[in-house]
Formats: C-alpha cells, sequence, structure tokens
C-alpha cells in the first residue's frame, strides 16, 4: 500500500528536483561511517599513546570520591528534584512534533501543496500549542 | 522501492546486504542483552546500542530521514528520559538482585508471540516489495513529506490531538499533590536546589 | 527597572568589550619588578646590635613566632674599683615565617629599634622549615630596609630629634649664659 | 582509486580541523577573557603572548595520570567521554565551508542530521554524572539532561524554519538558497537558535550543569587527565560547531564578496565572529539559575520559534 503511494508521491517530486541516485546516498554514509571510525581510531590511539606516557599509583586517597577535599559522607546519591521530570516528557512530545516539520518544511512551498499544506501544518500546531499554554496556565513551566 | 518484477534473489550478498545482517545481528545481541542484564543503567545505555542499531539498518534501508528521527527521538530524548527516570528513582552501580520480578518465563513467552506476529505480518505486507538500490533514494525527507501531506493529512492532524492529550495526561499525572507544594514554594524563595525531605514535610503539614 | 528590555544585557556587553580595549592593568612580576608602596610590609630585619634581650616581641607576638636564646654575661666594671655588670647576651634569634601574620607588633614594641619592616618578599621556600629564619638571615635583611621616607612638609618633628634639639638648645643656652655670666665679671672689673 | 584518495584527504582535512579549531577557540577564550578582565592572560607557553599554551595543556593532560575513583562503574566512566567527544567530529563532516562542493559530505538530510546527532553527545555527561558515584557528578548529569530536553526543542523550530525558508533539508543547499534579505527575516529563528546552542554546549550564562561554585564541576568532576581533556575538547569543538552552523543557517555561509574564490574565508570569519559572541557573553554575564533557564526555554524560546515558524511559513506561501 505505502510502495505503490511511494512511487507516484515521487513521480510527483521528481519532476521539481533533482533525483538523488541512491549510489551516491550510499558514498556519503559511507563516508560518515567512516568519519565514526577514524574517530574511534583517534581515541584509541591516544589512550594507547596516553597509557604510555602517564603514571599509574593508585593509592586508596586518590581512588575515594572527590567531595571537595573532605571525605565523602554517606554514598554517591543525592536526591533531587521530581519537577525536571515533567519538562522531559514534555520535550518528548514536542519533539514528536517538531520533527514532522521537517519533512513539511521540504515540500510546503511546492506546487500542488502551498496554502493547504500550510493550513494543516497551522492546525497541527495549534493544537500542540493549546497544549503549551495549558503547561503554562497549570503553571509546569515556572516553579516559583 | 518498486515492486519485485525481475526478483533480485533472496540473498544476493552485496555490500549493502552484508552489512545489513551483520547490523541486525548486532543489534539483536544489544537488545538481549538489555532485557537481560541485572544492571538497570548498563540496560538503558545497551538499549541506545540497540536503537542506534535500528538507525543503521534504516540507513541502510536509504530511510534517510526515519533513521535520524531514531537517532534524535530514541537516542536523543526517549532513552535520555529513561535515564532521567532512573537517575531519580535511585539505579544503584553495580547488580540490583531485586530488579527480577520473577515473571521472566511469562515474559518470554509474551515477546516471543508479540515478535512472530510482527514478523508474520510484516513478511506478509511486504512479500513481493523490494528496496531497488540501484535507483533512486527513497527515504528522504522530501519524498517523506510529500507521501505525508498527499494521502496521510488526516492521520497527521489526528496525531496532533493525540499528542495534545498525551501532554494533558502527563501534566495532569505529575501534578498530583502539588497544591501543598506550591503553597510553601510561595513562603520561602526557590533554591536552585531544594532537597526532597523539605517538599515531603510540606506535603506532610 | 530601565526603559527598554534588554538595556542592561547591552549595558554589560559594553562594559566587558570596553574594558578589553583598554591597556590591561597587569604587571609581568617576575620580568618586571612591582612598584611597592612606602612601608609594604615583606620580611622582618633584625639589627641585633640594638637589641637587648628584653624579651618584648617574643612575648607581644600574637603567634609566637619569635624565638630568642641568650645568657648572662658579666661585664668588668667601666672604672677601676667599680662594680661588677651583667649583660644579656644574643644566642638565638628567629622568626618563623610559616607562623608570622605580618602584625609587626613586634617592631611597634621593640624599645630599641631593633627590628625593622623589609619590603623583601620573594623568600618563598619549598620545605617549610625553611621559613624559620636564624638571626643572620634576619641580619642580612637589614640591609634591604629603606631609609624612611620623609616627613609630610609641616608635620610635627620626630620626638628623638624633638628631644635632641632641645637638649641641644638647653646646653647652648646653658653655656650663652654662662659665657655671659663670666663677661659681666669682668667687665665690671 | 582517485576517489578513495579523495575520501581519505576529506578525512584528514575534517580530523585535522576537529583538532586545530577548537584550540584555536580555546586560545582565544584565554586571551579575551583575560584582556576583558583588565588581564593579559597566559604569556609564557610558546614565547609569543602564550600562543601555545593549549598545546602545553595538551601534553599536561597526556602525562597525568587516569584516575578512576573506587566507587565508580568502571566501564562506563571510561566510556563517557568519548560518547560526548565523537558527535561533534561526525557533525563537522557536514557542515559546508565554501561553494561548489566544498564541504566534507553533502549529506541530503544534513540539517537533521546534525542536529540529531549532536543530540547524543549529551548521553556522554549522563553517562559521567552517573557512573562517578558522585553526588555532584550525578545532580550534574541531571541537569545537563533537563537542559539538553528544554533546549533541543527550540534548536530544532528555529532550525526547520531555516529548511522551510530554502525548501530543503541540505546544508549545503540552504546556504545555496540564501539571499540578504533572509537575515532580517529569520533573525529571530538565529538567536533563539544561537541561545539554544549555546545553552547545550553548557556554556555561560547557562553553565549550570558544571556550574564549578555550586556542585563542583558537575559531570566531570571525577575525571583526570586525558579524559577530562576530551571533555574539554568536546566543549570547544561544540562551540565551533554551533557557531559554523549558526552562520550556514542564519549567516549566508561562504556568501559574501569575492565569494567564488573566497567562499571558505566568509565561512570561517562568521564563525571565529560568532565564536567571540560565545566568549563574550560568557565573561559578561553570571549564570541562570536553574528554573530561571527552564522557564527562559519554554516560556520565550519555544513561543518565539513558533512565531518564527508561522513568519516563514506566511512569507514563503505568498511569495512562491
Amino acid at each position: 500500500m505505502a510502495t505503490v503511494a511511494s512511487a507516484d508521491a515521487v513521480g510527483g517530486v521528481r519532476g521539481t528536483t533533482d533525483v538523488h541516485l541512491a549510489a551516491g546516498y550510499f558514498h556519503a554514509y559511507t563516508v560518515v561511517g567512516l568519519v565514526a571510525v577514524v574517530g574511534v581510531l583517534f581515541v584509541a590511539v591516544a589512550f594507547a599513546a596516553g597509557h604510555l606516557l602517564r603514571p599509574v599509583v593508585p593509592t586508596r586517597e586518590k581512588m575515594l570520591t572527590y567531595e571537595c577535599g573532605v571525605d565523602p559522607v554517606g554514598e554517591g546519591w543525592a536526591q533531587t528534584q521530581i519537577r525536571y521530570y515533567v519538562y522531559s516528557f514534555l520535550y518528548v512530545i514536542f519533539a514528536v512534533d517538531a520533527i514532522y516539520l521537517f519533512p513539511w518544511a521540504t515540500v510546503f512551498a511546492a506546487p500542488g501543496f502551498g496554502g493547504t499544506t500550510l493550513v494543516e501544518m497551522f492546525i497541527f500546531i495549534g493544537f500542540l500549542a493549546v497544549g503549551l499554554l495549558y503547561a503554562w496556565k497549570k503553571g509546569v513551566l515556572e516553579w516559583t | 522501492m518498486t515492486l519485485a518484477a525481475g526478483h533480485p534473489g533472496f540473498m544476493s550478498p552485496t555490500g549493502v546486504e552484508i552489512a545489513f545482517v551483520l547490523v541486525g545481528i548486532a543489534t539483536l545481541g544489544a537488545a538481549l542483552v538489555t532485557v537481560t542484564t541485572k544492571q538497570l543503567v548498563h540496560a538503558a545505555l545497551w538499549l541506545v546500542v540497540a536503537l542506534g542499531g535500528f538507525a543503521v539498518e534504516y540507513l541502510l534501508l536509504t530511510a534517510e530521514f526515519i533513521a535520524w528521527v531514531q537517532v534524535l527521538i530514541y537516542v536523543g530524548s526517549v532513552v535520555v528520559l529513561l535515564l532521567f527516570g532512573l537517575m531519580l528513582t535511585k539505579a544503584p552501580i553495580g547488580r540490583s538482585p531485586d530488579a527480577d520480578s520473577g515473571n521472566g518465563w511469562v515474559a518470554l513467552v509474551v515477546a516471543v508471540a508479540a515478535a512472530a506476529t510482527l514478523v508474520w505480518v510484516v513478511v506478509d505486507a511486504f512479500r513481493s516489495t523490494w528496496v531497488d538500490l540501484g535507483g533512486a533514494a527513497q527515504g528522504s525527507a522530501k519524498v517523506t513529506g510529500a507521501i505525508l501531506f498527499r494521502h496521510w493529512v488526516l492521520p497527521f492532524e489526528a496525531l496532533s490531538v493525540l499528542l495534545l492529550a498525551a501532554l494533558v495526561g502527563a501534566i495532569v499525572l505529575s501534578k498530583r499533590g502539588a497544591p501543598a507544594r506550591r503553597s510553601l514554594l510561595s513562603k520561602s524563595e526557590a533554591l536552585p536546589m531544594r532537597g526532597v525531605p523539605s517538599e515531603r514535610k510540606a506535603r506532610e503539614s | 527597572m530601565s526603559p527598554v528590555p534588554g538595556h542592561g544585557l547591552a549595558k554589560g556587553l559594553a562594559v566587558t568589550l570596553r574594558t578589553m580595549t583598554r591597556r590591561s592593568v597587569t604587571h609581568q612580576y617576575p620580568d618586571a619588578a612591582p612598584h611597592l608602596p612606602p612601608r609594604s610590609r615583606g620580611v622582618i630585619a633584625l639589627f641585633e646590635e640594638n637589641c637587648t634581650v628584653c624579651m618584648l616581641c617574643a612575648r607581644e607576638c600574637p603567634d609566637w613566632c619569635i624565638y630568642i636564646d641568650s645568657h648572662k654575661e658579666t661585664v668588668p666594671p667601666a672604672a677601676p674599683g667599680g662594680r661588677e655588670r651583667s649583660r644579656n647576651v644574643l644566642d638565638r634569634f628567629a622568626i618563623d615565617f610559616a607562623l608570622c601574620m605580618y602584625c609587626g607588633i613586634c617592631i611597634e614594641v621593640c624599645p630599641f629599634d631593633a627590628l625593622f619592616w623589609s619590603p623583601e618578599f620573594e623568600y618563598a621556600e619549598t620545605d617549610i622549615r625553611e621559613l624559620t629564619h636564624e638571626r643572620d638571615k634576619l641580619r642580612e635583611w637589614m640591609w634591604t630596609v629603606p631609609t624612611p621616607p620623609a616627613l609630610d612638609p609641616g608635620a610635627e618633628e620626630p620626638k628623638e630629634i624633638a628631644a635632641a634639639r632641645k637638649t641641644a638648645e638647653k646646653l647652648a643656652a646653658a653655656q650663652e649664659t654662662a659665657a655671659q655670666q663670666t663677661e659681666t665679671p669682668e667687665g665690671g672689673a | 582509486m582517485n576517489g578513495t584518495l579523495d575520501v581519505i584527504l576529506r578525512l584528514v582535512a575534517v580530523l585535522v580541523v576537529f583538532l586545530v579549531l577548537p584550540l584555536v577557540v580555546g586560545q582565544t577564550e584565554h586571551k579575551v577573557m583575560a584582556h576583558m578582565q583588565g588581564r593579559l592572560g597566559p604569556m609564557y607557553a610558546g614565547g609569543f603572548h602564550g600562543w601555545a599554551q593549549l598545546v602545553a595543556d595538551g601534553v599536561k593532560f597526556a602525562q597525568k595520570e587516569d584516575v578512576v575513583p573506587e566507587g565508580a562503574d568502571r566501564r562506563i566512566f571510561q566510556l563517557a567521554p568519548v560518547v560526548s567527544l565523537l558527535p561533534y567530529l561526525l557533525v563537522m563532516i557536514a557542515i559546508p565551508v565554501g561553494p561548489h562542493g566544498f564541504v566534507g559530505q553533502s549529506i541530503d538530510a544534513g540539517l537533521f542530521f546534525v542536529l540529531a546527532v549532536m543530540g547524543v553527545g549529551v548521553l556522554g555527561s549522563l553517562m559521567a554524572g552517573w557512573a562517578s558515584a558522585n553526588k555532584f557528578s550525578l545532580l550534574g548529569g541531571l541537569r545537563t539532561a533537563a537542559q539538553l530536553m528544554a533546549y533541543e526543542l527550540p534548536m530544532l523550530l528555529a532550525g526547520a524554519s531555516v529548511a522551510m525558508a530554502a525548501g530543503t533539508l541540505s546544508l549545503p543547499g540552504i546556504v545555496q538558497a540564501f539571499h540578504w534579505w533572509w537575515i532580517p527575516w529569520q533573525i529571530v529563528g538565529g538567536v533563539v537558535f544561537f541561545t539554544a546552542g549555546l545553552a547545550e554546549l553548557q556554556r555561560p550564562p547557562f553553565d549550570m550543569p558544571v556550574a564549578d561554585s555550586e556542585i563542583i564541576f558537575g559531570a566531570y568532576t571525577e575525571y583526570t587527565g586525558l579524559r577530562f581533556a576530551m571533555f574539554l575538547l568536546a566543549e570547544f569543538a561544540g562551540i565551533v560547531v554551533l557557531c559554523a552552523l549558526t552562520s550556514v543557517l542564519f549567516l549566508g555561509g561562504w556568501h559574501g564578496p569575492w565569494s567564488g574564490s573566497l567562499g571558505w574565508l566568509w565561512t570561517l570569519v562568521k564563525t571565529g565572529l560568532l565564536a567571540f559572541v560565545v566568549i563574550w557573553l560568557r565573561v559578561t554575564y553570571p549564570r541562570l539559575r536553574e528554573d530561571q533557564l527552564q522557564k527562559l526555554a519554554w516560556t520565550v524560546l519555544i513561543p518565539l520559534a513558533l512565531a518564527q515558524i508561522a513568519l516563514t511559513g506566511i512569507v514563503k506561501v505568498v511569495t512562491s
């Protein structure tokens, strides 16, 4: 089902822009992959060289958790604001929203889309903006 | 993707296909470690590996846009959310023996059943569909956008309503017991870091 | 509140940018000697010839960082047939600058002008024990003590000079009157 | 064979840029910050105005002992700096420097690729914060995560606005489509993008995750030697990437007089100016409070970014 749809959608777009061939696509991402490999190699070489250069003299005091110079109190654990958690919910929801902007951004000004697509996206964003307003009014976005 | 007029053979060992299989095995391994490790945060980090493996698989299927969505949403925010939750609720360093609920076998059965169903559905739906690696890249943002805004506008709009509902739900759930906290906060200046004990006191009073 | 929102932010940026265009005030210390103000407190110097081992400095020191050892000596009588005098002789005078807090009380209380401020400040050591300066080292610092700064014009003259002047004047006046007295009887005769 | 050589050349170039430009920015920060505070900054290393200070620092870092605290989760602790460093290297390949394909590698979904990969770096700070078994590190890690969550979104939205204006996600494509009037048109988006980027890099005034006067050095408290140096390198590489991206997206990248032959210089100059602004802001403003930071993101930057998207969409549809 989706395959048929994609085939003719591509036909619609193909006329307006250049076609990116899969060969070029794979070449591009091979280079990206190679950069990652180079990065890992660089780090590995750096650590190997560091291993030759640096001293290794572990003492108990050195391995102690650092707490401003005094001996650590309690365990390596601190309780903190649960409040942060609301923001992370908000972010996940809005991020899902935001990614739809990108495919839309590439096509909405193309012939055959235009104003209608713009309105569609505005409705979409409008709903989310209502959500943001709701969060604002509920005082989620402020701590004080 | 094109309909398989000339069947490319089930396993023509081109580089992309070999890479696809290898990454798939690695991803499966990472996923298995994710569910079997006894260390909570390690599980979350293995999940990053598994999700990253998925992203690479999408890339190999020329679904460029979906691949980066995978990285942005799953690795960049869902896993961060997970880690965040783990850190807030005391995830110890080392094994947590009480993390096992003892329902391992039931979970295994459910997982296998779900996987079998999914695999069957996908195989059934795309039995004769092949990604054409020789032609145009099919998964770019432009193609995705064209399909989305030409054929799937209504689900797209419905999605916004769903997201709104999720947002409101999250806020309502997280605001439980908030009035007491707010009254305390209005009295004293909010410090950048307030320990939980003071809040607990506020809730009791 | 500022009239324009963001006014304060812009002002802050202007301040830092202006400071950047100005000459910095840093002195390149080890390369360029610092300009020390008069009466800088660097190290404490001992003019041991003046010390009488009265122990006032050691006793007044809040940190107890002055160590003095001495013994008594008998001095033969100045005039034949006179009484023998006993005198304190300094064996050790040390200041532990690891303890010293540079309050300067020792210098203030010394009744015989045996302790002085020197502006010398470069005496850091890698071993803390080296910071205890013994007598000969303290004596060496004496060479770095500057002459005291001139008094302000119109200032009251120092007490000792005033006292010395008064004695000198008195002496002069006495001599004069004595001279007159010797003169007058001659003239009358 | 020619193609292989070309690829190798590009890889080497990216690695060199990745290692040199952050050092230049770091040295500039030393000197600019010093002079803005009426000081001189480093003067000895290398002879002339301490130009080799960061090289000397690097030599020093390499000789330091690599201490892993007793309570730490050893492997994750050691892996964390790498996770936070590599995304920036990966991103650098997609940033166009000059016209006619002067780019590490043109990627069709470049903008989206860059934003997605940059978001991964935060995992490094989270891992470091958790694995150090240190209260302050944990707090720093949590703050890092909260900050990323607050500021990734305005960045995405502002980036989407530029993509709308250009009608493509490819970074070279966006620069190609640039006209001078985009600057006033996209200025709000640009400011939002740059501010959010600063927050994501944990640069002052948004440096609560490493606030040394509150939580020592946040997630990096326990790190020594080479691993600590990697976190620092990640920060400065982040500045380079952010400034280069901002200049490519909002300031026209290589556009300028004689852009045909001097395009790469324009990109560098714009990036350098923005890096100067990053340092300038650091010297000028005090650190925000954690709640002020969240409030700024959600109640100022996101609404502004949404307004920018609406403006871009309307202008684009009207003019096309």
